[in-house]
């Protein structure tokens, strides 16, 4: 079995470490794996990776994707349909480590779908695939120990999620099989929703730097290039996913074909890119 | 009078089942409303007023009513327990009453809520109405059409109503729905639990707020002398069947039956009896046994009893069920109508579909049974809500 | 407790009005029926069987109940009666249930009646279900395409439906039809009059079994102490209203007020106001108030309310008005429904729409009185069978 | 005003005189008034009397015969339809009195339409117009004292009706304004129902001359010139309304026009009168 072996113990952490030696902040987005089908999911996601992004959250479709907002449920819906599930996202991972072995993975969902395949079994299967880390958006820490532990036993991390109102015993933890990054959604309310406004993103971030020593990538809600300048100015990364997935959805409804199609997507992401990586100069 | 979270083993677990699967931000929001709770369930001022609510504006208390004709030759009495008289969406009543009390308790201005069969949105909207607070109702595209009397009834109650088309178009698709917009309003919005199902402290509020329901039905049975050797009820979302239960689940020889859709019933055909069939997993907010396949998807659920089809399971029911102090029966959606329509031609009573399929049960076990003993039926709504299924003019 | 008729200046007279104006084979059949209900009245074992069903199936006592914000600024408090509150047709079933034992009584194996909104046929088809008696119902063609619900129900309930296609084809012409069944079948089958109409001894009967209402909320107001300055009512066939009134007729001081449908309120435009505007005349085997023009030929009815729609009045009533103890008002469609509407909206109380005619009298009563006086509104029944009337989708 | 006086203080006893004294039994019928035209009605009265008929038994339409099954129903709308109603009825009374001074003419109808023009006004104009007697459906004697007084004011009475189940209290009373005959119902139930069999008649018959002193006319459910043959042999007289009036709506249905029509009406009522005037042998 081929199982290219990570150059790190951790990709995620290996990806912190290269960023800051470039003084650069990460770029994160979303996608559904086969969202539409199972080839073009794979050929997005090394085009990311060409266009400058740094770490992909590959969510794992479900039927019932309760915190997403229209955008995402859609994108879960199409890949549904072309047979997307867990077990072929974890393929899907696989496939990509063929020819990229570095670029941190960081499987998105929900709860029943490892619990139904189970944690162990789980956790030794994501590993396997080459996956780094796991958010799972109904998974919060209080109720997470059998996953935690399953996930340590195989290298992998569970990235805790941050919310202004949370107290910091639910998120700021140190516990094996915790680690990636903290994901901070300075917004309450489903994906897709409105967009926190600077100044909740720059306390939002201040106080997860307070209780956490992990990196703070901030996401939800981030839909221009320039907010995403803005909130790379104060975090450690900047994760984009409905913003970007509407426009996918849009290109896809288009005229756009082959090599014009990946070149308006590959332009969409690095406007995000450039934004985040341009010097910050205020709102 | 505890909360029915003493039965279960640590707070917000029942067995392994339960716990608190939501988004984090939700965290905090369910620690209040675990604390307000509390703190409500506590103080006799609350209690006075669901009383009298529960009086005035629900009609409790519900009487129990031993029926005469419909009842197997030689097999057990059947007890029915009538909370199709109660008001505004039978015994979901019970729980909004409850929960938009503490709403206002806790300064919320507004309440939100899903609905399948329509009644916990009119429980939800008629008592908003009455205690002014602003409340939103989802429900599923397919559901509401189904459901035309209970859409204008709602709207009638004042309260906004969004028609859900995503997803199945019916109550798990409208639950999430009501979820999201809570998640975006959890500052000024109350979710208002239609069953003990979902995070902790859902589950626990609800069933003790239904809790009423077994009370009262043990009073009754002890003053009607009848010591019942079975109770059946149909399981929807769970609150009428935990509402029952709680108050026998501590005499061990009392039988609990848990009622199940079996939907079509040809082989293959989707069906809901979860708790018999389903496998463990999370869905809307806890650990419990859900119909998904083994990639965790849901599955379709069908049933004639609209208020019957849903994938998730109470988790304090799922841990009665694996602990073995509750059974489960599966009733199809024939035999459902069946019994329904002769209860009604036989007795004058006209109870839903879903009670429909624990009477069909209770025919079952009452013929098992000596003529002398006693079975009881959970009646959870009357059968308004079904005439158009239960009766097609030629 | 004495029946009606003590009210009654003579046997089958209050005042001038009542009687039997009847077919002379009736007459026969009268005579027993008045012989059999007071010696039911007189015993003991009747009251026992009545009043247990008046519990357990009915539902009563039904509770009193104020409104919050549902009362005009500065305006008297309203306090509703809410017989929305009973089970199978509203207040219907008071004198439905009392009826049907009376015929088990008098060992008739069925019975008949007529139905206008629904309720007295569902009433009465639950009742005979329950007793085991064969049940026919006569209801208008025009009633039974609005009211389909309560269609299935009484269909549900195992009665034989006949669908009038005559005369008006509403309550009047089902009247008629069951009238004439009677007539051909008076050995075996007892006539359930749906109100206090028609040939002695129904309006003393009904107006008997239907007193429950006023003696419930006399001591109803008397615990809340409250000391009503106006009682209003919404005439239809009047059982609700004189059930109300009874209770309350020997206290002067109460101003009792029976309130007419307007219809549209255009003039020149059909009503059901014979109690303001009716002549004396003969109708359904009483001498009473009717709307008939100069040829005694009786004028068409029309309310939004179909139980209102009626052309003649209960004997009773009429002398109460004539003789000046009870007042009327008039209140339209549009009054109605916009009254329904926002007391639904406001408190979470859907009332049916011949309750609206009181609920908006009481309102405009209200506002001739101080803050702090009463005024009592009977609801009849629910909204539910006037949804459809009530909200439009768009 | 030409008003025929009265050939008899009474023409119903006039009738049953001259009878008796030619040894045959009444034969009587009744019609709606102006069912389908006044003046067909008109014409229809003359009709009847020239076929054979002795007494008249004109309904005023009403709008709600409760008693009356559908065939008659049909007939009051009809007539109410062309305008028909007491005071109209009244009016084609005393059209028919121009020419036809000695059949009795016995109103039929409901309580209501006497009520509303008020008994004494009524008794007055029905007098005049030569109406003999009065049959309200729904008027029984222990209600009737203010209606007797004025029918006795102007030289009518009202005919009691008797039914077997009846007490005798309830028809065979001795007082002014009642008079004419005995009208015996020897069936329960509306019009145009099932007929009694020719036991009850005989017995129903019986029952009325033991009570009472009038003649004993039986009505309701005679449907065929067979059954009034054999009711004529133990009555006074024979009444036959829906049976004719169901043959009439048929001929009104047929092509028959002018006198072809007139012929076909009189051979209907004629072949009532011969069996009537048949010796009787027996069912
Ligand atoms: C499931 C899901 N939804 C949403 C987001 C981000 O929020 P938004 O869609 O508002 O960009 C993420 C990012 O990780 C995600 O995984
Ligand atoms: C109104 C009315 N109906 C019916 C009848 C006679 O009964 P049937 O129609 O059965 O012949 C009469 C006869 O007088 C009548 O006047």
């Amino acid at each position: 079995m081929e199982n290219p072996a990570p150059a790190l113990p951790n990709r995620i952490d290996a990806m912190f470490v290269r960023l800051r030696a470039e003084g650069r902040k990460a770029f994160v987005t979303y996608t559904v794996a086969a969202d539409p089908t199972f080839d073009a999911s794979l050929a997005m996601l090394h085009e990311f990776v060409s266009a400058g992004i740094d770490l992909i959250e590959l969510g794992y479709p479900f039927s019932d994707p309760i915190l997403d907002g229209a955008t995402i449920q859609k994108a879960n819906r199409r890949a549904l349909a072309a047979g997307g599930n867990l077990q072929r996202t974890l393929d899907l991972c696989k496939a990509f480590r063929r020819h990229d072995s570095t670029t941190p993975v960081v499987l998105m969902g929900y709860a029943n779908p490892l619990a139904v395949m189970g944690y162990e079994r789980f956790a030794e299967r994501a590993a396997d695939a080459g996956v780094d880390g796991i958010i799972a958006g109904d998974f919060p820490i209080r109720e997470a120990s059998p996953l935690l532990a399953a996930l340590d036993r195989h290298g992998l991390v569970m990235i805790p999620m941050a919310a202004p109102s949370l107290s910091p015993a639910d998120y700021a933890v140190d516990k094996p099989g915790i680690g990636g990054f903290l994901y901070c959604i300075p917004v309450v309310g489903p994906t897709g929703g409105p967009s926190a406004s600077t100044d909740a993103i720059v306390q939002a971030v201040e106080r997860c730097r307070q209780h956490s020593r992990l990196p703070v990538m901030v996401g939800f809600g981030v839909k221009t290039p320039d907010m995403a300048a803005g909130v790379a100015s104060v975090a450690d990364g900047v994760i984009v996913a409905t913003a970007l997935i509407d426009q996918f959805d849009r290109l896809r409804a288009s005229e756009l074909r082959g090599t014009a199609f990946d070149d308006a997507v590959r332009a969409n992401v690095q406007a995000f890119r450039q934004a985040i990586d341009r010097p910050w100069r205020g709102a | 009078m505890p909360t029915a979270a003493s039965l279960a083993i640590s707070a917000g677990r029942f067995g392994t089942f339960g716990g608190q699967f939501v988004a984090p931000v939700l965290l905090p929001v369910l620690d209040r409303l675990d604390e307000a709770f509390a703190a409500a369930w506590a103080d006799p001022a609350f209690h006075f007023d669901l009383e009298t609510l529960m009086h005035r504006f629900v009609g409790r208390p519900t009487p129990i009513f031993e029926t005469r004709s419909f009842r197997p030759e030689k097999a057990a009495r059947i007890v029915l327990k009538r909370d199709d008289l109660t008001f505004n969406g039978g015994n979901y009543a019970n729980s909004a009453v409850g929960q938009c009390l503490l709403a206002r308790r806790m300064g919320l201005g507004a309440v939100v809520t899903d609905t399948g069969s329509g009644e916990n949105g009119v429980a939800t909207a008629a008592v908003a109405a009455h205690l002014g607070l602003r409340c939103t109702i989802y429900m599923g595209r397919k559901d509401a059409d189904q459901q035309s009397p209970m859409v204008r009834k709602i709207r009638l109650f004042g309260a906004d109503l969004g028609i859900v088309e995503e997803a199945d178009r019916a109550l798990s698709a409208a639950t999430s729905a009501a979820i999201r917009h809570w998640m975006g309003n959890s500052a000024t919005t109350a979710y208002v639990a239609g069953a003990p199902i979902g995070a902790h402290p859902f589950p626990t509020i609800v069933a003790t707020l239904q809790a009423v329901i077994g009370r009262e039905t043990r009073l009754q049975l002890i003053d009607a002398g009848m010591h019942p050797t079975a109770l059946l009820s149909a399981v929807g979302g769970g609150s009428s069947t935990l509402g029952l239960f709680s108050g026998f689940v501590d005499d061990p020889g009392i039988q609990l039956i848990a009622v199940e859709a079996g939907g079509s019933g040809e082989p293959g055909a989707p069906h809901a009896a979860r708790l018999r069939f389903g496998r463990r997993g999370i869905f809307h907010g806890a650990e419990t046994l859900v119909l998904a396949d083994d990639q965790g998807q849901l599955l379709p659920t069908a049933s004639i009893a609209p208020g019957l089809s849903y994938p998730g399971s109470p988790p304090q029911l799922a841990n009665m069920v694996t602990s073995g102090r509750v059974t489960t029966m599966t009733i199809n959606d024939h035999e459902a109508l069946s019994a329904v329509r002769r209860l009604a031609a036989g007795e004058g009573v006209l109870v839903c579909l879903e009670a429909g399929h624990a009477l069909a049960a209770a025919e079952k076990v009452g013929r098992q049974l000596s003529p002398d003993s006693v079975v009881v039926v959970m009646v959870s709504a009357s059968g308004d809500k079904d005439i158009d299924r239960l009766w097609q003019e030629e």
